[in-house]
């Protein structure tokens, strides 16, 4: 069955999604994400938003965290400040699991998704955080969605806006925060992880047709390919309910 | 705040008592929705300058008052409006010309920022932001800080525990007050009073309300004075935060209103376009902000759009809108 | 906190599961309204013994619980019913006897406490207490404190500001957050996955559902799955904070609950009469908590007096009750 | 025309109450203070209750506030945590007059509603502070309710609960606390100041029937009465309304 790079992505980061966790949706694709494991493998995992929706239906794709679409069928409404204590708290946040993505990433899982160049002065500038380095900073375990580019994958991101593994092995503790970290990154070519001594990223699987090397090419730093194997396509009926019930429109699939 | 029976004003009349030059602004509602747009426009009708803005995740209000020249500063966590401009490009333009001074925060560190002016503490803490640069890199210099009293003198401040280990946390980020002059929202409903129900999320409104020294409240509909007392655990803000209260329907246009209206795709679609290039965009400005005497002439003007964007009573939104 | 569709139960299994002798417990409610009584009678007929007690202004609840020997500790705020009972009968007269340890807090200090534990902080600033006793007089002491890793190693912290004069402000208190094994509650409405509708004051019960490890809510009504889920903005705690959702008609009875029954001043009177007195509290024991096998059999025994406290459609209490 | 000394007390209350101040209700005769003031002197005063309750209508006298009747026809209801905010900011709380009472009282108007004798083991204990500590640490100003016995008119206060001027002058200022202050002691027997510099209690009105000497033969501290006066009787339409309208049950009137 045909695929899209897109619906690889969408899916390999639902399957991450176990059942009973919280799942924290940004804009886009993690959105798609949420939906596709909430509908195929995690039924009981509840989405919520950092806009104050707390355990969402999406009986349409919200094309923003603060799109009305996200308030349909929830548990409650709220607003920021009680979204962000719900994750911010460990008995809450130690069942979170939080999809985010960036503009760059470095080899432990820290984001920018502020401004390349300088600061005061960019060469581009981005959103800015929004929710994303909170939820980088409280809840258990991220989900990082990439597009696999030289540029994208560096040496030292120009501005450190969500904290991952920091400087690698205990780094987050040192810092004070509490959660497990960044677990996958899931790109349009590999799913990466990070070493549990370490903190490193390596290759946990590439994309069916594509290989290490390619994977290896798109990444201004090397990482350990040892581990690596391909990814399980898609099956018939994950495509089905993801073209069927999450994204009929394609608004977000494309 | 104001304790009066009857705030009702109109909009020219509350953007000329409230939001003079320079003020120090904060604006509701969130990316694409439930941002005080009549307000906005009124402000840049008004060729207002100097504004300082505190915002979370505010998209399209944002964006029009950066791209009409009527901000010097910004203090923001997120510039959006999801998938219509992933960045708000005007800000983005703005930020990369060096047009605007700006400074970086998360959304809680601004939803607690306002908490805590509402609150009238001068700081709370979070353990949001330890090891990044949203803590490390200031866009205010410590002596902009040092020579303006309505700066803080510290961006964020790191805080070990005082009580050991309690609550299993080494240390924590504090993050300063913020007291706006003034704050726009806009709500469903309202009653002469300023007492306000807001249907679904409130997004940091509450908080920009009272932390507030002035609050302008536009509305879809003006209730009666006793028609949201039967049931005041839905009204989100209490009459005394209120200093005016100005019925403006559609005043959320282009963004949505839950339970009233969607987003106009169309129109958000047509702003990207206008807001990439230079030319269209003082095209844009002119044709829709400045030649508009009102919102009421803004909203004619889109007249036949607005039954694609009308609120389904089920979902709260405009089901199937073609997006 | 737990996620399942369907987290209905009994009130003998929910208060097995949840409290556990000297569990650390607190109640929602508020002197004589809303108080979580059902549960406190079953946890007083299954004799729990060492409870360590987080309150702000409960009455009810906190004394039975008192008077019944639950309680080996309390950090409390205010004890009283109002007229019915301007201070706790049977907890003045604990502390006269020095059967319980305890310390004082304000309202508002400890309403932060529960919100600094509902937002995972170890403490929350404010400036209510410098000056006071409440900040120089501990009630457990510093050996106490550090004997035990359920306390905080300070009762409260004075800080200066170190944001300079931010906000006019020199120096703040900080109060430790409190993070309870498990918080009480009773409200109008609750569906099977745990979502509540409160109808008027919450009090600080969101505060105190979201600090705990695990909330038991018992309810007037327990609605369909989907009852709720209309307008969301209306539930002020959704179903992941909730372990069990127990269905007990007259829950809070004799304190009051909005919009279906008012207290009921003549058994509040009574209980009044039979605090004041050893004999007659130990005979008000047997009579109504230990020798009834639940709290339907208790509402029944005041069955006659139901009518007279049933909520007035217009003011959601018993417009013109004899007080 | 006739009147008990408690419809006296509750007047010379609510007369200090201004048009456009918001008031803090306690329980009992501070709420027919507040409830007298909007009735007879102060139409737009807005009533607060630190339940949540902001511009009550009380239709009937709430027992306590948490009596359901704080709700009826209020402008929001929340909790706890909003109605505090509200009083400790400062461009709300310093419009917010808070009517307190407690068992003991200091020469600077700091009160006792916690324990008399040892705090640990008390001779006698009560309520404790409620919202009144955080009341007299936040709001402009205060008008305080107490009988007046020597045993509560103290030279010090077996707990400080609730900060009066502490220990005077600009007692309150050191401490940090914001606000103006106590303004009024408003007893069975009298009506007290505080000194606008030392902020010592003296003596501003006592009341018809009574003089300086029995006011001061029940205090243990003595006060200054060169400034006092006798207090205007109530008038027949200050006490029609308190009687008819107010508390038309006497529930605490007696």
């Amino acid at each position: 069955m045909e695929y899209t790079r897109r619906e690889l992505m969408t899916l390999a980061a639902a399957r991450k999604i176990r059942d009973g966790e919280i799942v924290f949706c940004g804009t886009g694709i993690s959105m798609l994400a949420a939906m596709a494991a909430k509908h195929i493998y995690a039924p009981n995992s509840v989405i919520i938003f950092e806009t104050g929706a707390v355990d969402s239906r999406l009986e349409e794709i919200p094309l923003a965290v603060g799109d009305p679409r996200v308030m349909y069928g929830a548990s409650s409404c709220t607003g920021l400040a009680d979204a962000f204590a719900l994750m911010q708290n460990p008995t809450t946040g130690c069942h979170v699991v939080g999809i985010l993505g960036a503009a760059q990433i470095d080899r432990y899982g820290n984001l920018n998704s502020t401004a390349i160049g300088e600061y005061l002065r960019p060469k581009v500038r981005f959103s800015g955080s929004g929710g994303a380095c909170d939820v980088a900073s409280f809840v258990d375990r991220t989900i990082l969605f990439m597009q696999h580019e030289r540029r994208k994958f560096v040496n030292r991101v120009d501005y450190l806006t969500s904290p991952g593994w920091l400087d690698g092995k205990d780094g987050r503790r040192r810092a004070g925060l509490p959660g497990v970290g960044p677990e996958a990154v899931i790109t349009d070519l590999a799913v990466m992880a990070f070493d549990p001594e370490s903190r490193e990223m390596f290759l946990e699987a590439w994309y069916p047709g594509g290989s290490p090397q390619e994977v290896l090419a798109h990444m201004e730093f090397a990482v350990d390919v040892s581990r690596a194997r391909e990814l399980e396509p898609p099956s018939a009926r994950e495509l089905k309910i993801l073209r069927e019930v999450v994204d009929p429109q394609r608004l977000i699939l494309g | 705040m104001r304790i009066a029976p009857d705030k009702v004003m109109g909009l020219e009349e509350a953007v000329s008592r409230f939001v003079p030059d320079g003020a120090h602004l904060a604006l509701g509602g969130f990316t694409c929705n439930r941002n005080p747009m009549a307000a906005v426009y009124e402000i840049i009708r008004r060729r207002r300058k100097n504004l300082h803005i505190y915002a979370h995740s505010n998209g399209q209000g944002v964006d029009e008052l950066v791209g009409a020249g009527c901000v010097a500063r910004i203090e923001i966590a997120y510039a959006g409006t999801g998938r219509f401009a992933p960045t708000c490009i005007r800000f983005r333009k703005a930020i990369e010309e060096g047009r605007i001074a700006f400074e970086d925060y998360s959304n809680y560190q601004m939803t607690l920022r306002f908490l805590a002016g509402a609150m009238g503490v001068p700081f709370l803490p979070t353990r949001s932001g330890l090891g990044t640069d949203i803590l490390a890199r200031w866009g205010f210099s410590e002596e902009v800080r040092a020579a303006d009293p309505r700066l803080p003198k510290k961006k964020l401040v790191v805080c070990e525990n005082p009580f050991g280990d309690w609550a299993e946390t080494d240390r924590v980020v504090l993050v300063p007050a913020i007291r706006p002059d003034v704050t726009l929202l806009h709500v469903q409903k309202a009653a002469p009073d300023g007492t306000c129900r807001i249907a679904g999320l409130a997004f940091a409104d509450m908080e920009q309300a009272r932390a507030a020294h002035h609050v302008v409240v536009t509305c879809e509909e003006l209730v009666g004075p006793e028609a949201l007392r039967d049931e005041p655990e839905r009204n989100q803000i209490p009459g005394v935060v209120v200093d005016a209260v100005v019925p403006v329907p559609y005043g959320a246009y282009p963004t949505a209103c839950y339970r009233y209206y969607d987003y106009d795709p169309v129109f958000l679609n047509d702003y990207r376009t206008a807001a990439t290039d230079e030319r269209r965009w003082a095209e844009y400005l002119e044709r829709w902000v400045y030649a508009m005497p009102d919102h009421a002439a803004r909203i004619a003007a889109v007249k036949e759009r607005l039954s694609a964007i009308q609120a389904d009573p089920r979902t709260g939104y405009a089901t199937g809108l073609k997006r």
